[in-house]
C-alpha cells in the first residue's frame, strides 16, 4: 500500500514540477491577494498586523481550494478516473496517495506565503515551532478534506463551482483555527495556539477516517 | 471455449438517457469482435459495461464469470480499456506515463519500455511531454499502456483513429498476437477493410441494440 | 381556501389533508397565543415573542437534519444490499434536508431580528448563530448535490455520503466555533440575559413546537410525495425513451445524438 | 425599529416563507401530476386519491 500511495503522490508531484501549475501560477495568485488586502485594508500598518493571520489562511484557503481543483482536473481531463477505477490500485492509496501529493503543494504554498506576510504586514515571529506545526497542521486537514470532497465534485459536469461550496463550509474550522494559532505564533495575542494546532490535526485525522472508508464508493459513484 | 463476455437483455441508463436498450450476446475465449454502428449507437456504452464502468439497470450481465450487477470491480484486472479519448497525463512523457500505467496495473517498469518499442515509437519522442506529441503519437502511448497490462480482454473504442497506415496494420498484428496468447478482443471502429480483415465477428449495433450479428452461435 | 384546498389534492391523503389544516388553525392559534395571549418578559420586553418562532425553527431544523442522516444511512445500507432497493429513504432524505434548510433559514432571520432588539445588533459571533450559518451553506451544497442529473441510485448514493460526512462536521465545526468564543469573549452581551421561560412563557413556546412540529411534518410529506411523482415522471421518460431507442430506424433518427 | 414592529416583521417574515414554500411544494405536485396524467383522473371525484398515498 505504501508504495502505491508513494507512486501516486509522485506521479502528481512530478506533474507539477512539469506543468509549474502551483508554483508558477496558484502562489504568484495568493501573494497578489495578499498585497491585494493591503489595498483593501488602505495599508493600515495596525490592521494588518492584527490581522496578519488570519489573511494568511484565507490566502491558502483560496490557493488550497484552487489546487484542489487542479489536483482533480488532471485525473478528469481524459475520462472520469476510468484508468484507476480499472486499475488494482486500491482506493485507501488513491486517497492517501493524493493527499500526500496535495499536502506537499500546499505546503511549498505556505513557504512562499510566510515570508510574505512576515515582510509585508511586518509581523514578528514569537514561536517559531508553533508557526511551523501550525501550517503543517493546516496544511494536512486541508489537503485530506480537499481530496475528500474533491472526489465528490470530480465527476460532475459543474465542478468548478460546486467544490467550493462544498468544501468552503467544511474548511471553516481549519480556517479559524489556523488563523487563531498563528496570531499565537504571531505574538498577536497570547492564548493556546497549541490547542488550536491539535484541534487541526483532530479534523485531519476524523477527515482521514471517513475518507478512508468513504472513497472507494465515491470513486465508484461518480 | 469459455464465455468471456455473455450478456442476456441487458440494460444501461447514463444519466436519464438509455445508452443500452438490451443486448444479447455472448463472447467466446480467443474472438476478435468489431462493432459497427452510428455515433450513438451504444459501442461505447457496451465497451464500457464489459468494463463494469456503468452500472447494468436489467438483464443479466457476466464477464469472466463474475455477476456485473453484484462486483462490477473483480473482473476489471483481467481488463484493458482503450477509450475514445487516450486518458493520458499530458504534463508527463510518454515514458513516464506508461511507466506509471505499468506499475499501478501491478507490473514492472522495465514492461513500459518494451511495450512503447512493441508500438512503435521512436525512442526520441520517449522523453518529450505527451502535450509536444502528434495525435497518432499519442495514440500509441496509449496503447502502450494498455499493453504493459496485458489485459486478457481487451475493449478498444476506435483503436485505429489517428494512427497511419503502418501503425494500424501494426496494431492488428499486436492484437493477433494477443489472441494467439489467450486473450479477447472486443473493437469498435469505423474503418471498414481494416477492421474486418482483423476481426472474426462483427456486431451491428443500433438504438442500443445488437441488430446484427455475423456469427451467432 | 378552497382553491389551495384543490391544490393540495395532488399530494394530499385524507390523513395530511388533516394535518395540514391541522397546521393551518394551530399556526393562527399561534399567532394569537404568542404574539398577544402570552405576557412580555420582564428583561427582554416584547422581544421574547421572537423566541416562539426561533427556538422551534431551530428544533425543526435540527430534527430534520437528524432525519436526513439517519435515512441516509440505511439507504446506503439497502441500497447495498439490493441494488433498487431503498429509494424511500433517499426520497424522505432529500425532502427533510430542504424543509430543514427553510427552517434554518427562519432560525437565521428571526433569530437576527431577536439579537437586534436584544442586543443591539443584528449579528453577534455567538457560536450557535455562526455554527447555524455554516449549517445553512452545508445543507445548501447538499441539495445542489442532490439536484444535479444522474441514474437516481448513484445521486441517492452520492448525496447519501454527503449527507453522512456533512452530519460528523457538524460536532467538528460547533465545537470549534464555540470555543474560538468562549475564548475571545468580551463582556458578553448573551450571558446572564437568558429569559426565565416559566408558567404561560413556557407554554406558549412548548405550543409553538407542536405547532411547527405539524407543520415541518405536513412538508416533508409533500416533499416526500413531489419527489416521488418526479421520480414517477423521470422513469415514465426513461421507459419512453428505451422503447424509442429500442425502434429506431435504420435510417436513425432525432434521438441519434451521440451520448456515449 | 420599535420592538413591537421588530416581532411583527420576524412573525410576518416567518409565515410568509412557509407558505410560499408550502404554495411551491403544492403547486409543483400539481404541476407533475397532470403531466402525467394523475389530474384528470381526479378532477372526477373527490374521494379518490392519488396512488401515491400506498406509497407512504
Amino acid at each position: 500500500m505504501l508504495t502505491e500511495v508513494l507512486l501516486l503522490a509522485r506521479k502528481d508531484l512530478r506533474i507539477e514540477r512539469r506543468a509549474k501549475v502551483a508554483l508558477g501560477q496558484v502562489a504568484p495568485l495568493t501573494l497578489l491577494i495578499v498585497v491585494v488586502f493591503a489595498f483593501a485594508l488602505d495599508a493600515n500598518a495596525p490592521l494588518l498586523e492584527i490581522g496578519a493571520g488570519g489573511l494568511y489562511w484565507v490566502a491558502v484557503l483560496y490557493g488550497g481550494t484552487l489546487l484542489t481543483q487542479r489536483a482533480f482536473e488532471l485525473e478528469t481531463e481524459g475520462g472520469n478516473f476510468d484508468d484507476f477505477r480499472m486499475s488494482p490500485i486500491k482506493a485507501h492509496s488513491l486517497f492517501l496517495g493524493k493527499s500526500l501529493g496535495l499536502f506537499i503543494q500546499i505546503c511549498v504554498l505556505e513557504l512562499v506565503l510566510t515570508p510574505a506576510i512576515l515582510l509585508l504586514y511586518e509581523v514578528q515571529v514569537a514561536d517559531w515551532w508553533l508557526l511551523t506545526a501550525a501550517g503543517v497542521a493546516g496544511a494536512v486537514a486541508f489537503s485530506v478534506c480537499g481530496v475528500l470532497w474533491g472526489v465528490m465534485a470530480a465527476g460532475l459536469r459543474v465542478r468548478s463551482t460546486l467544490l467550493p461550496l462544498l468544501l468552503i463550509p467544511v474548511l471553516a474550522p481549519i480556517l479559524l483555527a489556523g488563523s487563531r494559532a498563528f496570531e499565537s505564533a504571531l505574538g498577536i495575542r497570547v492564548d493556546a495556539g497549541w490547542s488550536w494546532t491539535s484541534l487541526m490535526f483532530v479534523i485531519a485525522a476524523v477527515h482521514t477516517v471517513v475518507g478512508l472508508a468513504a472513497f472507494g464508493f465515491l470513486l465508484e459513484e461518480n | 471455449m469459455s464465455a468471456v463476455v455473455k450478456f442476456e437483455n441487458v440494460v444501461a441508463v447514463a444519466g436519464s438517457f438509455p445508452v443500452l436498450t438490451g443486448v444479447d450476446v455472448s463472447v467466446q475465449e480467443g474472438e476478435i469482435v468489431l462493432l459497427q454502428g452510428k455515433n450513438g449507437a451504444g459501442k461505447t456504452s457496451f465497451l464500457r459495461a464489459c468494463a463494469g464502468l456503468i452500472r447494468i439497470n436489467d438483464g443479466s450481465a457476466q464477464v469472466f464469470g463474475f455477476d456485473m450487477r453484484v462486483d462490477r470491480q473483480a473482473p476489471r484486472r483481467y481488463i484493458g480499456l482503450l477509450g475514445h479519448e487516450n486518458n493520458l497525463y499530458q504534463d508527463l512523457w510518454a515514458i513516464e506515463h506508461v511507466e506509471f500505467r505499468a506499475v499501478a496495473g501491478g507490473g514492472q517498469k522495465s514492461d513500459a519500455v518494451e511495450a512503447l518499442a512493441r508500438v512503435g515509437l521512436a525512442s526520441r519522442l520517449w522523453s518529450v511531454p505527451i502535450s509536444a506529441l502528434s495525435a497518432g503519437q499519442r495514440r500509441k502511448v496509449a496503447i502502450a499502456s494498455l499493453i504493459a497490462n496485458r489485459p486478457r480482454l481487451w475493449l478498444l473504442d476506435e483503436p485505429h483513429a489517428a494512427l497511419d497506415a503502418v501503425s494500424r496494420a501494426d496494431l492488428n498484428i499486436i492484437l493477433k498476437e494477443a489472441v494467439a496468447s489467450g486473450a479477447t478482443v472486443i473493437f469498435a471502429s469505423h474503418e471498414g477493410v481494416l477492421s474486418e480483415e482483423l476481426s472474426s465477428r462483427v456486431l451491428t449495433l443500433r438504438g442500443g441494440q445488437v441488430v446484427e450479428d455475423s456469427g451467432a452461435h | 381556501m378552497p382553491e389551495s384546498m384543490d391544490d393540495s389534492k395532488m399530494t394530499a391523503t385524507p390523513l395530511t389533508r388533516v394535518l395540514g389544516i391541522l397546521g393551518i388553525v394551530a399556526g393562527v392559534l399561534m399567532a394569537v397565543l404568542g404574539l398577544f395571549i402570552s405576557p412580555p418578559d420582564v428583561v427582554q420586553g416584547e422581544a421574547v415573542r421572537m423566541l416562539y418562532l426561533h427556538v422551534p425553527s431551530i428544533w425543526i431544523a435540527y430534527g430534520s437534519f437528524v432525519l436526513t442522516s439517519v435515512s441516509s444511512l440505511l439507504f446506503l445500507v439497502r441500497s447495498r444490499r439490493r441494488e433498487d432497493g431503498g429509494r424511500h429513504y433517499d426520497r424522505l432524505a432529500g425532502s427533510a434536508a430542504e424543509v430543514g434548510v427553510v427552517f434554518t433559514g427562519l432560525t437565521l432571520i428571526t433569530g437576527m431580528l431577536w439579537g437586534k432588539v436584544t442586543w443591539g445588533t443584528y449579528w453577534q459571533w455567538d457560536a450557535r448563530l455562526t455554527t447555524t450559518v455554516l449549517l445553512f451553506v452545508t445543507y445548501l451544497g447538499y441539495l445542489a448535490l442532490r439536484r444535479l442529473p444522474a441514474d437516481p441510485i448513484v445521486r441517492g448514493r452520492r448525496a447519501a455520503v454527503m449527507a453522512l460526512i456533512s452530519f460528523i462536521n457538524v460536532p467538528i465545526v460547533h465545537y470549534s466555533v464555540d470555543w474560538w468564543r468562549t475564548l475571545h469573549q468580551k463582556a458578553s452581551l448573551s450571558v446572564g440575559r437568558r429569559p426565565e421561560i416559566t408558567g404561560e412563557m413556557y407554554w406558549t413556546l412548548l405550543y409553538s413546537a407542536l405547532t411547527v412540529t405539524i407543520v415541518g411534518a405536513w412538508l416533508i410529506v409533500h416533499r416526500y410525495r413531489v419527489i416521488r411523482l418526479e421520480e414517477i415522471r423521470d422513469e415514465e421518460n426513461l421507459k419512453m425513451l428505451i422503447s424509442s431507442r429500442g425502434h429506431e430506424r435504420p435510417t436513425g433518427s432525432a434521438a441519434d445524438g451521440e451520448v456515449s | 425599529m420599535s420592538e413591537v414592529a421588530t416581532v411583527a416583521i420576524g412573525w410576518g417574515l416567518t409565515f410568509v416563507v412557509i407558505a410560499t414554500y408550502s404554495f411551491w411544494v403544492v403547486r409543483r405536485g400539481r404541476t407533475i401530476g397532470r403531466e402525467l396524467g394523475i389530474g384528470e383522473v381526479q378532477q372526477s371525484g373527490q374521494e379518490q386519491e392519488s396512488d401515491l398515498s400506498a406509497d407512504t
